[in-house]
Order: C-alpha cells, then structure tokens, then sequence
C-alpha cells in the first residue's frame, strides 16, 4: 500500500529538509517517491507543506488522505487533521503544543530539546527525519550517508545531525516502531533518478545544446536558472540574469541570431514584457526557446502557486501574425525530451516556442528511470555549406516558407541581416504589397509543416470510453490516477492528454470525441482555455468543465467526485 | 591584415531614405571609413540598432545586421557577443532609442561592460515619429506633443555614462566626419563598452539645435588628457556656448569586460564549438 | 457621379496641403468628401499618396478608378495611369517630366516655375491645387479663405499662395474647364465637419472627461497624442509623454486608482509592452481605456500602413483571467460615441476596455453631420456617499462582483488599497485557497453584465441575405459599399459589421448565419481573426475568408471582385 | 493641524510577514512614526510601491495604497500625483524593483521631478525570490544564479540621483530608527522629488551586508552643508570602511515641480473638478 506524508510548519523551520532526506533514502533503495511543495510567497513564517507519497512504482500524483503528519507547529495539526487516516500518526513537539485528549494518534517527540542536546534547535527537522524512518520502519543508514553528502567539509555539523537523526528515531521508537508497512521496493537500489521539474527542464536545455540563458528571476521559474548557473565552470553554457525581462529575451535573441542554441525562463508577468520580444522572434525568424512557467495571475497573483492560466496568452501573446509552437509538460519522464524536441522546432522552423510549465510541476519531484541521453536530438538545421552563389540572403524565398539560416561570420564575405520591419530577401526594408504579401505568406507557410511534428495527444485508459476526461500539462499525474480510481469502481473511462498544444493536434480528439457518452474537460483554471481552444479549432465542446483555480494543483480525488457528480 | 575587401565601397547597403541634409548621411559615411581604415571585413561586423532614423544605419550599410526593436539595440549586442567572442559588435540607434525606451538597457550594459562601440546618433528629437521631444531634447522647445514646450530637463548621456563607470566616453558632431571616424575607430578599438554620443542635425524637426548652431558651438577637445576622470566629468557637463568634442574618457588600465570574467567564454567562440548530448548523459548522476 | 483625385509624390512635396484645401474646401461647400492616406515610413522621398472621394454624401469608402491625378512625380503617373478613367486627367509639371506620345490626358502645368514666380518653389503645390480647382469647375475663394486661416500672422505668406493658387487656376483652365461635373451639393454650406479618425477619437476622449492620457508616441496612434496635447492649455486635461509604453499604461492606472479618467493610445509594439499593465488593470479592477491603433506586424512590421492584426492579441493578451471589453472603430459617425462607450464600461465594471482603431481608420478624414455632445455619458460609476460603516473595503464582496469603488482621499477617514497580489476585501495580500477563488469569480462575474452591453453587429442589406459578408471595424466603409455594389448586380446581400467584440455579441449571427447560402469574413488581416472569434464562440464556421495583408486597406472592388469568384 | 486620528497606531495595517529580524521592520516603524509627526492622516498618505519584500509595505500600514507591478512603483505615483495634488505619495520598494526592472522610470522621474518622497529599501539583494545579485550587490558577492560571484560593479543610486538633477538626496541605514524618521519627514516635506535610499539588512539572504556590517559603518553626517552639490557628489561615492548618512544633497532653491509646471494642475486637483460633456459641443467648431 501507498503511504502518504505531510510535512507541514513555518516557513524557515527546515520542511524540505526532511522532505529531502526521507524522499531521496527512499528512492535510493528502490522505493518509488513523490514529493510536492506547497508554500507561501514569504520567506519565514506562514504555513508550508510537503506532500510525499511513497508507492511500489513512482506515484503520479498526491493523495489526498495522510499517513503520517509531521507538524512542526500547531496549525499543521488543524489544517490536516481532517485527512489522517485512523491509524494514522501524528508526529509533534509536545514542548510546543499538545494534542486534543480526544487524538490517539500522536507520536509525541520532543524536537526541539532533542535537538538542542544533539547541538542545537536548528536540527528539529533532522530529528523529526528520524522519527518519520522509525515509523517507517526503516534504519538510518541511507539518511545518514546523505547528512555526511551534505555536510561535508563543514566541521562537525554532519556528525551532531547524525545524532539528532538518531535521538528522534529513537525517541519515536518508543511509542511505535514500523508501524506502517513499505510498498514493494520495485527497483534495484540506485537506479533511480529523483528530480523536481525545474532540475529536469534544466538539464534538458544543457543536453540539447542551449548554451545560452538570459532571464531576470521569477517564481516558479527561477529553478530552471539556478540549475543552468550551477553548470557554468564545467559546461559550455553562460547564465545572465537580465536587468529585466526585455533584456532578457533580446540578449537570446542577438545570441540565436548569431548561432548558438538560446532560451529564456520566465513567469506570466515576465512573459507579457517579453511579447514584444517574441514578435520580433516571429519576425526575424529567430528560433528561441521559452519556458513560461506558469502560477496564478491575473497581475503578480499568487507567486508561489500553481495554475494553468495562460494558455490562451501564449498561443496569442504578441502583435501581428507570425508561426509559433505551444507544448508542454506533462510528466517529469516526457518533458525532458519534450523540451528537446522544443529546441529542435525552434531551428528547424525558425520560430519561438513556448514551453509551458507550471509551479506544480516545477517544484514537483519524482523518481524515474534514468533518461536516455542519446535519445535527444541535436541537429542545427543551419545551412552548411556556401557555393559561391551571388550573395547570401537571410530571407530568401523557397518553396516551403524556409530560408536556409546561416549565422553572422560563418562564410566569409556573406553577411546575415536580421530585420523587425517587413524587409525583402535581403532582410532590407520594403513597403511594397507585393513583398508583404509574400513574405507573410512565407512566415506562415511552415505552419502547416508543423502541424505535422504536433503529437497526438496520449490516449489513457479504455480504448472506446463512456467518459472522456480531456486535460493537458501538469495535471497528467492527477487525471491518470483518476482515471484508474473510476475504472476500478467500473466506469468505462479515458483520458486524452495534450501534450504538443500548437499548432493543435486535433485528429484524436475529434475522432474519438463525438462516440463518447460524456466529456469533461479538466484544467487548473477559471475560464477553461483548453476547452476553448479546442472549440474553436474543432467546433467541438465537451459536457463539463472541471476547473481548479484557487492555486492548488488537482488532486485526483477532486477529479473523481466532480466526475461523479456530472458524469 | 590588408584584407582586399575592405574598401569603404564594400559596405555600402540599400539606398538610404533620410532627408536630404540629414546629419545621418555622415554618419554613415564615417563608420564605413571606419571600418575599412581598421579593415574588419563586412562579414565579422555586426550592427545592431533598435527603430528610428539613426536606426536604419544596418540597412545602409553591408555588414552583418541585426534591426531589432525600438529602445532594444543593446541586449541583442551582448548577446551576439556572449554567442560569438570574434563578433565586432558595433550597436547605432537614436537618442530616443537609447536614452527613453532603451534607458534600462544603458545603464546596466555600461554596468556589465561587454567589448562593444556604442553611436548614438543624437539629434534631440524623435525623427522617425515627426518631432516629438526626445530625452535630450532642450528645455522650452514646443512640439506638437509638448505644446507648451519641454519641461523636463536633458538626460546627460555623458555624465551618466561616467557615473556608471564606462571606460570610454566620447563625443562627436556629425559635421566633422573625420574626427567623428577616428573616434570610432578609437571606440571600435577599445576593449570593453565605449560610448560616442553623436550629435546630429535633423534638418526636418528640430529647428533648434540646427547644423549651424552645432558647428557654432562644438570644438575638438585639445592637450585633454582622456585618462583625468575628474577633468572628464567636468568637461561632459559643459553645454552651452561651447560644447567639447572628442574622447572625453578613456580608462588607461580597462576593467575586465563581461566576456572575459565568464569562464565559458574563453577561447573558441561558443558559436563554433562541437557538441554532443550523448556525453552528457552523467549529468544526472548528481540526482541518483 | 462621384468624383476621385489622387494627389501622388515623395514625401515633403506637400501632398497633404493639396488634399488638405481641396477637401476642406469642398466640405465647407456643402459636398462630401472621404480623404485618406497612403504614406511612407519616411520623412522625405518614396511614394505618397492621398485618395480624394467626392459624393453627394459623404463617401464611406476609396474606390479604384481615378478621375483627376495630380502626379507631382513621374512615379506617380507610372504607378496610378491604369486606374485613370477614359476622360481623367493627369495635372504634372512638363519641366519635371513628359507623358507619353500616347497619353492624351495630361494636363500640363509648370507647379515649379509658376510658384517660383509666386514667391518660392515651395509653393508648387498650392499652384496644383489651383489646376484641380479649376477642372473640377469650381472658383478658387474657399481656398483662399483656407490659405488666409492658415497663415494669419506670417506676413505675406497667405497672399504669395494665393496668388500661386491663381496662377495654377489659369495656366490649367488653358486646356480645359470644368471638365469634371461636381455630384450634387447635398448639406447646407458650413454645415458638416471634417477630421480624421484620430481628432475624432482624440475629442472623444476629452468629451468623455478624459482627464489623462500618458503615452509613449508610436505610428498610427500619435495623432490622438497631437490632439489632446494641443488642448492643455484650455481644458482640464494632462498629456504626459512617458519613458516608455511600461510608464504609460502605469501611470495611467496610478491615475485612474486616484480617480480621474484615464487614457492610453499606442500601436501594436507598445501594446505588446503594457500587457503585464493591463492584467494589473484586471488584478487590481482599475478602471482603463487603451486605444490600440493597429498598423501591420509582426514586430516593427509596416509602421504606416494598415493591418486588423491584433484582435487575438487584444482579447488574450495579458497573464491570468480577467474580465475585459473590446470595442472596435468601424465609422467616425459611430466611434464617436462608441470611445465614449469604452469610457463608461470601464468605469461601470472597473475593468480595462481595448478600443481598436488602426492606421485606416486613424488617418482617413470625412466630412460627417457635427456630433452631438448631448449623447455622450458621464456617470464616474463612483460610490457616492459613505455612512460610517465599519470600514471601506476596496473589494468588498457583493452580488454580481462589483465593489462600490471610491478613490483615495474621497471619505475622510478611510483609505483604499488596490493589489496586485490576490487579496481580500480590504486589498490585503491572502493565499487561502477559499478567498482566492471567491475574488476570481468575483473578477469575472461582471462578464455576464458586460455582455449585455454589447451591441449586436450591425445588420446592412438584405433582411434575409442569400450571400452574407461579415466584418469588425475600420473595414466598414469598404464592405458597405461592397454590398451596395453586390446588391445592384442583383445579389441578395447583406453585411454584418461588429463594433463590440467582447464579449462576443453572438445572437444576431448565430441566427443569421445558418440561414445563408454562402458567408464571407472579410478581414484586413492573414489568419481570419474574427472569423477564429466566431468558431471557438459559436462553433460556426463562415465558407470563405477574404483576407488581405499587404498593409492597405480594401476597396469597395477588392471584396467584391473576391464574393464573385468564390459566390 | 493636530488632527487626532494620527498617532502612530492609527497607521497599523496587516501583520507583516518579513523574517523576524529583518530591516525592514525598522523603515515600516520610521515610516508610521514619521506620518504620525507630521500630522498626515491615513486618508491623504498614499503609498506605491512595486513587488518585493520591501514592497509589501503598503499592506502593513494603513494609508491608501497602490501595490503595483515589479519594477513599476514609480509610474503610477506620478500618475495619482496628476489626479489629486493632495495627496501626500511615498513611493517604497526595493532595491532590484527601484534600480533593476524599474531603472527607466527612477531615471526619467527624476527628470519629471513631480513631488513626492522615495524610499528605495536597499538590502543589495533580491529577497522574496530568494538571494539574487541586485543592481546594487557587491561585487564577487556568492549566489545561486551568481556561483563565481557577481561580476558586475554596484549601480550607484545617490550618484545617479546627484547626475539625474534630483534636489534632494539621502542615505539611511534602518539600524537608525530615529534619524531614518527624520530623513523621511524632511523628504517628504521636500517640494520635489526626494530620494532615501535606506540600507536594510535582510537577515536571511545577504550574508555579507549584515547589520553588523552596516553598523560597523555608517556615520551619520556632521556639519556637512547639503546645499553643496559637489561635496554631495564626493560623499555620494563614499562606500568602504565609511559609508556617510544623512541628507547628502537639498537643494536650496527646489526647482519647479512637474505638477507646477502643467497649467491643468493649477488650483483644485483634477479628481475633484466637475466636467459636463455637452458643454464641450463647441470642440468641433475647428472641424468646420
Ligand atoms: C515599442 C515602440 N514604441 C514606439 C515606437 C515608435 N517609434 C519608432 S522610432 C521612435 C523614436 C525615434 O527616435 P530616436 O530614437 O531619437 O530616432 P531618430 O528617428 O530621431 O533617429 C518611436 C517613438 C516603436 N517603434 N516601438
Ligand atoms: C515582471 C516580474 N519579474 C519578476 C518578478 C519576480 N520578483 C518579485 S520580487 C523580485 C525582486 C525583489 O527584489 P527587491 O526589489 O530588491 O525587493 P526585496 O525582496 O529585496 O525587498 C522579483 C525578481 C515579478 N514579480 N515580476
Ligand atoms: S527626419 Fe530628421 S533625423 Fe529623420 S531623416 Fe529627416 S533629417 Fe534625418
Ligand atoms: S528575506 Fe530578507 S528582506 Fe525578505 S523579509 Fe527576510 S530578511 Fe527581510
Ligand atoms: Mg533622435
Ligand atoms: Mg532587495
């Protein structure tokens, strides 16, 4: 069986430290772990919470009942008591508040004192670890081997951590010891990788050659730039942080003009400064890479949470009329490639991208097989070699739409000009109509060739369902899991899950649409953008609208009961 | 390097569409000098501009260009630079292209210091838009936009760029192409960001700062000594009856330049190195 | 019958004084007239022109053919001569170049030497307007009334033009008089006004209450700039040149928060800037109105020429959801009242209003019956009086969403808090999931209210149409004239022309189209803006699309000649 | 005016949510108590402010408040400047927010000059997202985004303020309560634009500007004639084992404000005026 754990307390009292240690001990001996956060847009206080989920195979999603809740203080205990199951326990500092008589389920533990002992009340969290494994049953070895990991060279301070690690499995042990019974360990001890979104996002733009990433800080985004900062000795990669978000995504722009592979991260405020940017990218048929990383808005909103808001502004945030390419993340196993295959697009046709991630899955970590690096593509798609034609023009005309792209420098005597007003082949500017025409014809032409690379969406569940449930990005994990719970109480059901968002891939969905008794279309939003976009590309509605937006990702449960109640 | 390709002809580009008598036209003429005297071939400049008059520079001349957005001539620049280390980047637009839309953009690329010639072709107006006020426009002067006249007193692009710490600050009038071309070439030279402010009459709109009330008033710095920063910020205030021109400031030791303190920068040109994303496949080990 | 002039040359030669004297003089005659421009981004040389329409009412759209072309250069000529009419003329100086031995049309006047001896070549074209003068029948004293209103106050300027306009008066009436028979003299004289789309939207504003308008100047939008800048000195009204588009729109909120009416123009690019404004408008419920005067893009695109590019663009631009108007200028009679329209929705439902106008509608003048002032609402929409409740509260929570607004200083005692964070009632920052959604529904409520405002589109020709053309905006003139055409010919015909976009007035089509044999969208764009808008709102398709994006404006004959191949 | 509603209580807003021990802790009690002595009610303060730790500040005092946009604090205050004359704006945020993303606008404000006090709170460091470099963290200062250490060199704010024309320039450290109240009354009391930029330790982020560190060096300004611009300029670039507060630069004979120089403005502020729209029939009249 599933176990589910809640680390909740104040901002600044170490959550995602035990997070950390519990989550990847696990995933080192072959556990399968999901770890979500869910904090608030302030440094100290407040209250945050971890979610970690442990199954045979890596969970997709949080559940919504609790194992074990670890409450740093007080207000954890009242805003999550509701969803611990009975036998349940509930892991406290008796020293900071107490339990109401009528709670059997405390695990009372004396963190603080603990861990003054150990060397000091910094360390509650590492005690509280401690009393998480014990009920877990497990040992603390692998918790230990990371405390020295983290620690090393910093005199000491693993070795009192270690003892606090010990004095709250102890402590703990008192009152129960293996109480909960671990899934199947299914994998082999370190095989597997355990990584949130923004690391994986990360990683993929350094494997597939972006050597280049200029963005200014934005929650949920700013993971993504500390990944990359983080690899700039031993790698061929260059971080600016941009004074602002126009800087940001003119510097990628001047660097993809001349040659190298380029991308920006950002959030919904940052991507509305950057639309004057992208339509200059359309314009100048400059390929970029941006990775909007979506959390509530309108405005600065909901800094730290999640949500699925703009869709609607990333197929149509920029003036004019210009080739684009909308995809985003599902899983953490598909948007690795996904994000390649967003670099190979942007060259191959010469556009932006927009990559959509969200807060949820930024910060969401899991354990995966490791990826198979030699799957990612890196073709440059650039123009190799320069017969001495009578001269090098950026724009030319061909049949398809494209020029063939070379960079500034790259054949002697061939220059490469780049221009933001309508220009002729030379990239020089024209007014004539005849031009125009042609060169908008020619910017919009590869719209049809990539239509042709859109994947389908992925079809999960009954191959000719009663219930369609129709969703995209983050909230795969979430639906797929729901999906199982109706099947298991015997709906005949599926799910079709976008991935690639433009151009839309609409085969699948209107084929399979119109044979389905009911539909819902489920998004981490207000207004149900999906839902239109698929009306209007197909002239097809679905029955219900399944809409979450008050900042917190779908758990699968809340899909089950709105299903329930329409389907 | 005597490379035959450099004659000022080679970088002759379409038909320019200035008014007649613009000061643009020398502009022009001395940056092509410019660089055929320091012989960069056309295909290693590159030229960035942002939208206005002075912003049509890249398509007047054959280098390698990149025409980007009003107020957005300088974040291309330094990303060229970050792309392609062997780039002469050479960055030309108006003064309400650098100085209002672009004014962020000033500031933190004087902080970063990227090796890069900054021409500000300042006419004090907006051309392109027909004669609104531009940051450097004089107080009192009436547009249609400002019927009342400019209230706002002038951006002092020099004095700016030396409180930010630019290592070369310079002035020129369009009227004297051949000091103006010499600076350039120092400009082009000097390694890290350098800013020549350029005044140029816009014979169309602005009726005030006319040719002949620069020619007037500009006089060629001499026995200056670039490297007195005080002397230097003294001289990028004095505007008035007369106005310096010349090479108010250049730092004697430059300060190392953005691309020199970045360690992946080093050596070959990120743009020409090989890469594999099979090898990288250890990168995950960090997350075993 | 109507008569067309089209007045060509390079910039600088004085085109728009031509246009100028002779419409003016025309309206104040009593005849209608329609001027519009075809310009350059440049300020001296390249091709210019301007089309002169005379009717007996006044002309909604350009036509094609060409009665009288003054060519001030040979290009002009060369460019316009297939367009001349059998019996047109073509007034041009011989010094500067001959027409062809086969040109029988021409009308030779020495413009150059002829003004020189006025007083200065500069005077040449004052000279041509005289040859027009002249062959259109008419004396030459409302255009020396014209020229002496003009340069009051610059000694002897006003009599060396008038005396130019004499002489080309006489040298032209040499070859022929009154060649052309003016249509009927319909309106009393000095009875129409005259302006071009921007005054008209400019005094609209200031008639509104408009207060503030802080902009950042970018072709077509600058003219509504001009406008209200030139009225400072008199009205009660402040125009503030900002840094940047990013200031505009700010300042613009910062001054509508503090409450007067508050205003922003801009084209695309800048547009594209003030996005993350606009969702602040939206978080914050700050009441705006923005004028995006459209010209062709992507990026800096054709920054004097036309384009209905940026409806996507404005009905999704911004991050988050949030509710906001779209309006649209089709005549001058209607925009108006209609810019007054946006000024009252704004303030109604606090929201931000988008009003599309573009370089067509913007640059294009008419002679028009003079508006009615009494007509335009004033309602601030403003909460009136405060008995000493608790407290104020921003964003109190009510029925249908909308808090009593009042702004600061107006209660003594009280204060007002606008956030761009979500927030509660009072404006404070909260994160609870429960007040996050209770403000979101609260923000998008008013969109059911606002749809009632919405007007219907407005239903030309035939009541039950077998051919049915759709449009939106500046295209208006174009399409009604069109169908005029169509329906002489024997079509059953008819137009349906939207003003209000959004929310999207769906009835009328919604009926109207299923019943038609064969539906155009007509837009001045590449992509069928509208005609997406309809399908993903009805999920209604239209069977063609006639579309032109080569940066001007169609013609009553473009349509038409498109409805007959596809009809 | 005595009014009685204008004790420091009566400015208490929403609890603030910074970490115990933060700066800026100080700024929000000099701030209350310096609205308090002056006697401004909650009613006619207006605070602006952009997004950061320090822009929260409207939300813990009770004034009216306009929480903007990052980086866009400044643009709405001139906006409500020009709708109601009466109102006494403050504009407060942090430093990336003022020098960083809004460094266009604290440029070209200052050149407006429109009436209002701006308190910059300098923590050199980007704290609600977490310890990025800002404009004005020191160089080789350790980040997540800046591993090898920030590479540029620190935006000086006084020094451009004093370059930008401002008339009246300050430095404050919070650790001073008293003193940053009085630098606050006599900025806001200053007819102009008045900048504090306030030196605030962020206890969690900024590891190398403690308040120790700013302890250790702030010296509060002795017998120094802030008429004297050119002696504020030399102490505006005093930053090291001495760093001077205390009003750097007023000047003695304040400019004219923006709002004083626009005749609408004149007399009743504009929110207040009444406005008939059939009244304006003759607007067309220049139409016929
Ligand atoms: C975002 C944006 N805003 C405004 C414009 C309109 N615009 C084009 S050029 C220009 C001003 C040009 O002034 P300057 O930079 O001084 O150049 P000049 O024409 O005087 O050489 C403006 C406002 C634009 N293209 N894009
Ligand atoms: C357009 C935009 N870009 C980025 C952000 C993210 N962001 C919020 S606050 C902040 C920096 C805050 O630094 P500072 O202004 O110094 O304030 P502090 O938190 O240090 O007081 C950033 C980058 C944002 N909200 N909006
Ligand atoms: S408008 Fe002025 S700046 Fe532009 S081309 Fe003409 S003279 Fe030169
Ligand atoms: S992070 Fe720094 S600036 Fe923000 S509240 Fe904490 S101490 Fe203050
Ligand atoms: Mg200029
Ligand atoms: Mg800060």
């Amino acid at each position: 069986m599933d176990i589910n754990i809640v680390i909740g307390g104040a901002a600044g009292q170490g959550l995602e430290t035990i997070a950390y240690l519990l989550s990847k001990s696990l995933v080192r001996m072959g556990y399968g772990v999901r770890t979500s956060r869910d904090y608030m847009s302030r440094v100290r206080g407040g209250h945050n919470f971890s979610r970690l989920r442990i199954s045979a195979d890596s969970p997709m999603a949080a559940a919504e009942q609790i194992d074990i809740l670890v409450a740093l203080n007080e207000e954890t205990y009242d805003l999550h008591r509701d969803f611990l199951t009975a036998n349940g326990r509930v892991i406290y500092d008796p020293d900071s508040f107490s339990l109401p008589e009528s709670e059997s389920r405390g695990t009372p533990v004396q963190l603080q004192a603990l861990a003054q002992e150990a060397g000091g009340a910094i360390m509650s969290n590492t005690v509280a670890t401690g009393a998480v494994l014990v009920l877990l049953g497990m040992d603390t070895a692998a918790a230990e081997k990371l405390l020295v990991e983290e620690f090393t060279g910093k005199e000491g301070v693993a070795e009192s951590n270690i003892a606090a690690l010990k004095a709250g499995y102890q402590a703990a042990s008192k009152t129960c010891s293996a109480c909960f019974e671990l899934p199947a360990q299914n994998r082999k001890p370190a095989s597997q990788i355990f990584l949130e979104g923004n690391e994986a996002l990360g990683m993929a733009a350094l494997a597939s050659g972006c050597r280049f990433l200029s963005a200014y800080p934005m929650t949920p985004s700013t993971g993504i730039m500390d990944y990359l900062a983080g690899k700039q000795g031993a790698y061929d990669v260059v971080v600016e942080q941009a004074e602002d978000e126009i800087a940001a995504i003119n510097m990628a722009l001047g660097a993809s003009y001349a040659g190298v592979r380029s991308m920006t991260s950002t959030s919904g405020g940052g991507f509305a400064l950057m639309t004057e940017g992208l339509s200059l990218a359309g314009m100048t048929e400059t390929p970029l890479v941006i990775i909007l990383s979506m959390r509530p808005g309108p405005a600065t909103g909901l800094p730290t949470r999640t949500e699925q808001g703009d869709l609607d502004f990333s197929l149509y945030g920029g003036h004019g009329e210009f080739a684009r390419a909308v995809l985003s993340a599902t899983s953490l196993e598909d948007a690795f490639y996904r994000l390649n295959k967003a670099f190979d697009l942007a060259e191959k046709y010469q556009i932006p991208v927009i990559f959509l991630s969200d807060q949820d899955f930024a910060d969401t970590s899991r354990s995966l097989a490791p990826y198979d690096f030699a799957r990612l593509r890196y073709d440059r798609h650039l123009l190799e070699t320069w017969e001495s034609r009578p001269r090098y023009q950026r724009y030319t005309f061909t049949e398809n739409g494209l020029s063939p792209r070379a960079f500034p420098g790259q054949f002697p005597g061939e220059t490469v000009l780049a221009d933001s007003d309508e220009h002729d082949e030379d990239g020089h500017i024209i007014e004539d109509a005849e031009t125009r025409k042609k060169m908008v014809n020619k910017r919009l032409a590869r719209l049809e060739l990539l239509a042709a690379e859109m994947d389908e969406p992925l079809h999960y569940g009954a191959h000719e369902p009663d219930l369609l449930l129709v969703g995209w990005g983050s909230t795969y994990g979430a639906l797929r899991e729901a999906v199982d719970i109706l099947a298991l109480k015997g709906n005949n059901v599926a799910l079709l899950h976008f991935s690639d968002l433009w151009p839309f891939p609409a085969k699948t969905l209107t084929e399979l649409l119109p044979r389905v008794h009911k539909s819902f279309c489920v998004e981490n939003n207000a207004t149900g953008q999906l839902a239109k976009l698929i009306k209007g590309q197909t002239g097809l509605s679905l029955d219900h609208h399944i809409l979450k937006y008050d900042g917190r990702p779908f758990l699968p449960a809340d899909i089950v009961r709105e299903v329930k109640i329409h389907g | 390097m005597g490379n035959p390709s450099c004659r000022p002809a080679d970088y002759t580009g379409q038909d320019p569409s200035w008014c007649p008598g613009c000061g643009n036209f020398n502009i022009l003429k001395a940056l092509q000098n410019a660089l055929a005297e320091l012989q960069i071939p056309p295909h290693q400049a590159l030229l960035c501009s942002g939208i206005g008059q002075a912003a049509k520079m890249p398509h007047y001349m054959r280098t390698n260009g990149f025409n980007g957005l009003h107020g957005r001539a300088l974040p291309p620049a330094v990303g060229a630079r970050v792309a392609n280390i062997n780039l002469k980047v050479i960055v030309t637009s108006g003064d309400g292209d650098t100085y209002g839309e672009g004014g962020n953009h000033f500031i933190h690329t004087i902080r970063r210091n990227p090796d890069l010639a900054h021409f500000v072709h300042n006419n004090q107006i907006y051309g392109l838009t027909k004669g609104q006020a531009s940051p450097t426009s004089e107080q009192g002067m009436k547009t249609k936009v400002q019927p009342a006249g400019v209230m706002l007193p002038p951006f002092p692009p020099l004095s700016i760029a030396l409180t930010m710490g630019a290592g070369f600050v310079a002035r020129c009038f369009s009227g004297e192409v051949d000091h103006l071309k010499e600076v350039m070439k120092e400009a082009i030279s000097f390694p890290g960001y350098a800013l020549v402010d350029i005044l140029q009459p816009c014979v169309t709109f602005n009726k005030l700062n006319t040719f002949a009330w620069y020619k007037n008033r500009v006089v060629q710095l001499k026995d200056h000594d670039p490297a007195d920063r005080h002397e230097a910020a003294r001289l990028a205030r004095r505007w008035g009856d007369e106005i310096p021109i010349g090479i108010l400031y250049r730092e004697k030791n430059p300060r190392a330049t953005f691309e020199s303190q970045i360690r992946a920068l080093q050596g070959e040109p990120l743009v020409y190195r090989p890469f594999d994303p099979g090898a990288l496949q250890s990168l995950q080990d960090e997350f075993i």
